[in-house]
């Protein structure tokens, strides 16, 4: 058996993959939650309605994306260039600290002039939290698989030292937790009384430009030479060890940019459970969007609608909530395999 | 106590070697997985789905034994998902790797509160207990240190040696390892490059869920969320540290939990009370990093480590 | 296609034989309608240009490959398509266009691997060792079962894999280029491995665009033309030139190099010397001027400082000692960028691993080297002038493909070199660097490579060639230099030397009698 | 009267025994009738407003759960929903402009102090083992007051004190405890599970935290200081019940005059404990209950003396 690319995908072959694998999806969660007592034909409409029924639920959604579309770039823009980040996880803390540190009265400025700086705070926190393994592996050959995976236990230990110790929060009643961001150093809300706030389009903008920096600068052309062939790339004269520092250095920031995010625009104040693994789920969101950048803005959407949806829906039927990151797992181990059926054909040989 | 006399205590191997037992045999089935050329970050979860399904199996009436049979089945299961979605559709390592770890987490959770919904402290079972060996338990310091231990103990180093004979002295152990070099040589030796690869990955990942078990079985007792506690991916790092050897990996495994043992006792000395204990419990991470460094200019990767084999592919 | 009268007496039946095998890679048609026989003793020698489907029809029978249509037929029994197990089985042995070898294994392990039955207790290794001993005695193919096949030499790479053949007892022995990476010496070797493995009983498939192995080695020439077999000629009875003009479908003339009155030197190395890389030497002592308007030839036995001195120039690695003038200024710190910079041309011996990134598409080839510098403002790429740049080179240079959009993956051999070549010539350099620029290439690409070597020569450009073919280092150089462990000999002008001469120096003679000073002729 | 709808939030699954003694508490009321429960567990602060938000669409009446970690923004929520009573774990205070939440949290420090007694007297090497998960205020203070009670019995007694870094690592805390018994411990503080096991392995004595675990370890666990959680519940559910739910502290109502706490029955241990603690425990919770006595509330990480 192999498989064998198709040269010009009809629409049914583009499109009756992924529906299928969230059709399997939904059944597997059908299946399960009826297992759990629950009733299997509810679940369709309870996962939509509980993404995007309400504008409460559609801004829900928007904003889980939101971290997930910084980590997501991070890790395109990594993996591209063949420098396997598993440690955006910690180089979101990594800007998550910086921009409490200097969010909470070290920096007197007026918001227009904080915002942006404590978002290049944060971006230079985290790349400089990947340059170290990006460095490691440039100059000394050490797989920075392991290392950025080993920094993520680290550095949150890290963090769970300065929450107790220096970053604690004097008024916070002895709970791990750093003070609050000044008013000027909070990314205001998009809507009054509802949670998404700036940080989306920040994530939109960052977007873009990763995609016109992957498209049209030569730093895009040279980090794709990398990734796809160093030694060519190295005997046409691309500064190779170079051009892998640079792709840490935006990949880190970018991974910073989401702690940034989350602290300034979402949560306000530090704590040890900023991320939910968002770092790690950026990984899946890179693979998903095929390492495009604005492919990672749907497949960060997908992400967030099918988790905030199967979440709403586990309560909504009475089953254990877990039931949420099944679909979430299978949705994307689905969704991988159908974007592949749709381009290639599997043959027997 | 000082740090002399904790290193050349029976009791502080003897934990060395306990806090190891789950790390070998996961990471001798990330060894395999890797040699074969897949890259297998779903370790974490299905080391979760083999610390539950081996305990729950045991609560259900089976054998200790069973249990572990359970959890390797359990994990050959999610093996089998790995290498069928990493081998013959070659899809992404990573993404499979850590949806897999995703699902089968969630999966376990879900199971546990469906079977168990009532319970606000989850059952005990009878776990394997210390067996002494005659004899050898009586040599001193490593007696205690290495014959005392629970049967699965022991178990896991026979499997280090059966890996490391099987790798270097069989016909499948070499087809493995040149699977993981260059498939176009094993494809063109008329092997199957995706059997090998989905063996590989599927007995690895077996072996990864008896290590999981080995917390719920032999470590402990019963089975709590998250108690996996990010071992799985300490593994990952075993593999490299080992350099892709089962008895490098398994000194490195052991090394781990020695420095982990170390942390644990030097909280309670003097120092304990000065330093944040966060930095004692960095203390294994950052040692396996600077221990990379200073191995990792000598490791042999496998060169086709996370590259899937599409034959006839140009 | 065959014609009886032509094969082998039929008493002794056909070992092997292809029935119209077809084969189609989307909308490319690698083999149509294909049918041959081999006989026991037989060698059959199959010609095409770059991507006539050679390769293809051999892992087909090979079963690495299942034909669309069509069946194979070894000794009397139908193959089951796609197994290579079975065809390994029924006695054919394949040594691949690239090798099929582990680096990392030992040689004795990539030659056992997948013989013995997978699952039993050992492998007797030993055994393994004292027959691959006696296999590489037996047919001269000398190579330590021990080593690491990634310490090896090419030609000892090409044992293993010969090896690999015979230890399965290879009744059929398919061989796609085998030479194509071989020195002559290891060629000759080869040839008197084979002769000893024909006397044997071994059938032959040899596959090499180098004409007169064809003619020494073949009993039979089958010629591939887009996938289809055009013609079939007793090897005794044909010439090199008919054969070249079957496989191009036109008459091919060597290109034609006019004495050229030499300018002054551009590239100038003095005393030069580099460290060794692992097995391979580093250059030592080496004096060496590339004058304008010359083609100053390399010769040489792989492995004796070729690729130091071709990494050096080309910016990858910098002298121990020594100066190295550029338009008689020295350079200072030294990069694959500053050579580019300085208007080096490179043509790198391997177009697939350093000469091309395989999944660019051919713009984004095109541009490897002058991105920044040309195609650039302020770090924003102008893609619109690239394209139109890959576009100029596909029909200066004749790049066969469907566009500039297509990856470079997809292209044959010979269109690939095209596009590095037209890539570095259409800066009209001054220094060319050509490393073994023909390797693995048709008659017609050969061709056609010389040619704009020539063209450039003509308009006063140095070039430095090297090749491990004394053929065509005679046939193009205005001078010749040999290089032997790092040591460069004197340049010889163009017919002062035999080959017989050179050959001494490539064997490491007349070194120890050279003066300090530098090059003069013995 | 309709039973009420309550909605449990946790961070953590309800195994986890400080969350334990709310879930059972709440399955206690519904068993009676009094309420409908229903719950997410594992919910992480970054989800935690949304969740919120969603009970309190669903028609929930009461939402109880833990706020440690997403103070403000839950207390934005509540605002937003001012006929829906939260009553929530939090390390704060009420506020008196945000009426309809209020704040618990598991002050049995009253309860610890006299299980510390205990542990004084039955330690003979005077060296005592405590493994905790984090150094948050709710394990601290208990922390604190057990040792403060053990040194009542002996007052050169020490202690070893460690952190694991998780909640949920019962392997790591009994390498841990294992550790502090080489080091001489012969009577550890169960903080997290897995303490206990070590101890019974070893053949020591242990005791234990929030929950009773005497069953599983007969000949191990002493005694047990116990956090009631139904008290809070019932007094929210009645005021819910009733209109009358206010911003207010129910921390108090953890306490041990209040009923919040307790000692579990020495079980196993009975006749075992010397007189001397019987008897000092027996004068404190009577000076306890009248409020004579008060069991310092100390929030600051313990360590190891
Ligand atoms: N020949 C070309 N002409 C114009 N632009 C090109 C050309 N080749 C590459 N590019 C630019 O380089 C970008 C990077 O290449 P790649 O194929 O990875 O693109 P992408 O935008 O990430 O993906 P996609 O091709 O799926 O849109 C292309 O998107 C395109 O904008
Ligand atoms: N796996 C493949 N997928 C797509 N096209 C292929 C594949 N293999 C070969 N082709 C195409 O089939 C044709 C025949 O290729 P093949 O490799 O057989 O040529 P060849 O005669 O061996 O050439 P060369 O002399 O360069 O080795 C070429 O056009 C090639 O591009
Ligand atoms: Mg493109
Ligand atoms: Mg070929």
């Amino acid at each position: 058996m192999r498989l064998e690319p198709i040269v010009a995908p009809s629409w049914q072959r583009r499109l009756i993959p992924p529906a299928a694998a969230i059709l399997a999806t939904f059944v597997i969660a059908a299946l399960l939650a009826q297992i759990a007592g629950g009733n299997p034909f509810s679940i369709f409409g309870l996962i939509l309605s509980g993404a995007l029924g309400s504008k409460f639920a559609i801004l829900e959604t928007l904003n889980r994306a939101t971290p997930l579309i910084f980590t997501g770039l991070a890790v395109a823009v990594a993996f591209r260039a063949k420098l396997w980040n598993i440690g955006a996880e910690a180089q979101l803390y990594a800007g998550a600290v910086v921009t409490v540190v200097l969010g909470t009265g070290a920096l007197a400025l007026p918001a227009p002039l904080l915002l942006p700086l404590l978002a290049l705070a944060a971006m230079v926190a985290g790349a400089g939290l990947l340059l170290g393994p990006a460095l490691l592996k440039t100059r000394l050959g050490v797989d920075e698989v392991v290392t950025t995976l080993l920094f993520n236990f680290i550095f949150l230990l890290f963090v769970s030292y300065l929450l107790e110790g220096p970053l604690k929060d004097p008024m916070g009643m002895g709970w791990p937790k750093s003070p609050r961001l000044d008013p000027e150093a909070r990314l205001p809300r998009v809507v009054d009384g509802l949670r998404l706030h700036w940080g989306f389009a920040l994530a939109l903008i960052s977007a873009v430009a990763i995609w016109l920096i992957n498209t049209r600068t030569t730093l895009g052309y040279e980090m794709r030479a990398v990734g796809q062939n160093a030694e060519a790339a190295q005997f046409a004269g691309i500064p190779v060890t170079k051009v892998i520092l640079k792709t840490a250095l935006l990949s880190g920031g970018l991974a910073g940019l989401a702690g940034y995010s989350e602290v300034a625009g979402l949560k306000g104040a530090l704590t040890l459970d900023l991320s939910p693994g968002f770092g790690y789920t950026g990984i899946v969101v890179a693979m998903l969007a095929l390492l495009h950048p604005i492919g990672v803005v749907f497949a960060a959407l997908f992400v967030a609608t099918i988790f905030v949806g199967a979440d709403s829906m586990s309560r909504a039927a009475g089953v254990p909530s877990y039931l949420a990151d099944i679909m979430l797992a299978s949705a994307l181990l689905l969704m991988v395999l159908a974007i592949l059926l749709s381009k290639f054909r599997l043959r027997r040989d | 106590m000082d740090i002399l006399d904790i290193l050349l205590s029976a009791s502080f191997w003897a934990a060395a070697i306990r806090i190891a037992s789950p790390l070998i045999f996961a990471t001798l089935g990330e060894l395999i997985c890797e040699r074969a050329g897949v890259l297998n970050l779903g370790i974490e979860g299905i080391m979760v789905a083999g610390a539950f399904s081996g305990w729950i199996a045991v609560w259900a009436g089976l054998p200790l034994w069973g249990g572990v049979a359970v959890a390797m089945l359990t994990g050959m299961a999610f093996g089998l998902l790995h290498a069928t979605l990493s081998v013959p559709f070659g899809l992404s390592q990573h993404v499979v790797g850590i949806g897999l770890t995703l699902l089968a987490t969630s999966l376990t959770f879900y199971t546990y509160r469906v079977v168990l919904p009532e319970v606000s402290s989850p059952p005990k079972i009878e776990a394997f207990q210390p067996y002494e060996i005659p004899l050898l338990a009586d040599l001193p310091l490593i007696g205690p240190a290495l014959f005392s231990q629970t049967p699965l103990t022991y178990a896991a180093f026979l499997l280090a040696a059966i890996c490391a004979y099987t790798l270097y002295r069989t016909p499948v152990g070499l087809a493995v390892r040149a699977a993981g070099e260059n498939p176009s040589a094993v494809a063109a030796q008329g092997l199957s490059v995706t059997a090998i690869r989905m063996g590989a990955v599927i007995t690895g990942s077996g072996f990864m869920a008896v290590g999981g078990a080995f917390l719920t079985l032999s470590a402990f007792d019963s089975f709590f969320f998250d108690m996996v506690n990010g071992r799985g991916w300490i593994c990952i790092a075993l593999v490299v540290f080992g350099a892709w050897r089962p008895g490098k990996a398994v000194l490195g495994a052991i090394l781990f939990a020695a420095f982990d043992a170390l942390q644990i006792r030097l909280q309670q000395t003097g120092i304990g009370a000065l330093v944040p204990y966060q930095l004692f419990l960095m203390l294994p991470y950052i040692l396996s990093i600077l221990a990379l460094v200073v191995m990792s200019r000598r490791a042999e990767v496998p060169a086709a480590l996370m590259v899937p084999f599409n034959k006839g592919e140009r | 296609m065959t014609t009886p009268s032509m094969a082998q007496p039929a008493a002794n039946g056909p070992v092997l034989r292809l029935k119209e095998i077809t084969k189609r890679f989307g909308p490319v048609t690698a083999n149509e309608d294909v049918s041959f026989d081999l006989f026991p003793g037989e060698v059959i020698a199959l010609l095409g240009e770059n991507g006539a489907g050679k390769t293809t029809l051999m892992n087909i029978l090979f079963g690495q490959y299942t034909a669309d249509a069509g069946e194979v037929e070894l000794f009397g029994a139908t193959l089951p398509p796609g197994a290579p197990r079975a065809a390994l089985d029924g006695g054919v042995g394949m040594v691949h266009q690239h090798f099929t070898l582990a680096d990392n294994l030992t040689v004795w392990e990539n030659i056992t691997l997948g013989v013995e039955p997978l699952f039993q207790m050992r492998l007797n290794a030993s055994a393994a060792r004292a027959r691959i001993r006696s296999l590489s005695e037996r047919f001269h193919l000398k190579v330590d079962p021990n080593a690491k096949v990634g310490r090896l030499t090419v030609g000892e790479r090409q044992r293993v894999e010969i090896l690999k053949a015979l230890y399965r007892d290879a009744r059929i022995l398919i061989l796609d280029e085998p030479t194509a990476v071989l020195t002559p010496q290891e060629s000759d070797a080869l040839f008197a491995t084979l002769r000893e493995a024909i006397g044997q009983g071994l059938s032959v498939i040899f596959i090499s665009h180098k004409l007169h192995e064809v003619m020494a080695i073949s009993d039979r020439v089958l010629v591939l033309r887009h996938g289809r077999l055009v013609a079939e000629r007793r090897t005794a009875q044909t010439s090199r030139d008919e054969l070249a003009s079957l496989m191009v479908g036109a008459d091919v003339k060597p290109a034609r190099f006019a004495p050229n009155a030499a300018g002054p030197a551009l590239l100038q190395l003095q005393g030069v010397s580099t460290p060794d890389n692992g097995a391979a030497p580093g250059l030592r002592n080496v004096t060496l001027d590339l004058a304008a308007g010359q083609i100053t030839g390399l010769a040489g036995v792989s492995g004796n400082g070729q690729a130091a001195l071709s990494d050096l120039i080309s910016g990858l690695i910098t002298a121990q000692s020594g100066q190295i003038r550029i338009h008689g200024r020295e350079i200072g710190a030294w990069s694959p960028r500053k050579a580019v910079d300085a208007g080096i041309a490179r043509i790198p011996e391997d177009r697939h691993k350093t000469g091309t990134i395989a999944d660019f598409d051919l713009t984004e080839n095109a541009i490897l080297e002058t991105y920044s510098t040309r195609f650039a403002r302020k770090g924003w790429l102008d893609w619109r002038a690239a394209r139109q740049f890959a576009k100029d080179l596909i029909t200066t240079y004749d790049v066969r493909c469907p566009g500039p959009d297509t990856r470079i993956r997809l292209l044959s051999g010979g269109n690939m070199q095209k596009l590095i070549l037209g890539r570095v010539l259409e800066l009209a350099p001054d220094i060319i660097l050509a490393n073994q620029p023909v390797r693995g290439l048709d008659i017609g690409a050969v061709t056609y490579v010389h040619e704009q070597l020539a063209k450039a020569r003509a308009r006063g450009a140095a070039v430095l060639l090297i090749s491990e073919d004394l053929d065509e280092i005679m046939q193009l150089s205005d001078v010749i230099h040999v290089i032997s462990e790092g040591r460069l000999s004197p340049g010889f002008p163009r017919g002062s030397q035999q080959p017989e001469d050179l050959g001494a120096w490539m064997a490491g003679h007349g070194f120890d009698t050279m003066t300090a000073e530098g090059p003069h002729a013995p | 009267a309709d039973p009420i709808k309550v909605a449990g939030i946790y961070t953590v699954p309800v195994e986890q025994q400080w969350v334990s003694r709310i879930h059972v508490a709440a399955l206690a009321a519904q068993e009676r009738g009094d309420i409908t429960y229903t719950f997410s567990e594992n919910t992480s602060n970054t989800d935690y407003p949304r969740v919120m938000r969603e009970y309190a669409e669903q028609g929930h009446k009461l939402i109880i759960g833990e706020i440690f970690g997403v103070e403000a923004e839950a207390r934005e929520v509540a605002a937003d929903y001012p006929d829906v009573a939260f009553l929530m774990g939090s390390s704060f205070k009420e506020d008196p402009s945000l009426p309809n939440l209020a704040v618990f949290d598991n002050y049995i420090q009253d309860a610890s102090y006299l299980s510390g007694i205990v542990a004084g007297a039955m330690s003979e090497s005077g060296n005592i083992g405590m493994v905790g998960g984090f150094p948050i205020p709710e394990v601290n203070r208990l922390m604190h007051a057990f040792m403060a009670g053990a040194r009542e019995m002996n007052p050169d007694i020490t202690f070893q004190v460690s952190f694991i870094g998780s909640w949920f690592d019962p392997p790591k805390a009994k390498e841990t405890a294992f550790a502090m018994i080489e080091n001489g411990a012969d009577m550890l503080y169960a903080e997290r599970f897995g303490v206990s096991d070590a101890a019974k392995e070893k053949g020591i004595l242990a005791i234990g935290n929030v929950i009773d675990t005497q069953g599983d370890y007969p000949d191990t666990v002493v005694a047990s200081a116990l956090w009631h959680f139904e008290p809070t519940l019932d007094a929210a559910i009645a005021k819910v019940r009733d209109g009358s739910f206010v911003a207010a502290d129910y921390g108090t109502y953890s306490f041990m005059k209040e009923g919040g706490a307790s000692l579990a029955p020495f079980g196993t241990f009975e006749g075992k404990i010397p007189q001397a603690a019987l008897d000092l425990i027996a004068s404190r919770t009577a000076a306890i209950k009248d409020g004579s006595y008060v069991v310092e509330i100390n929030d600051a990480e313990p360590t190891s003396s």
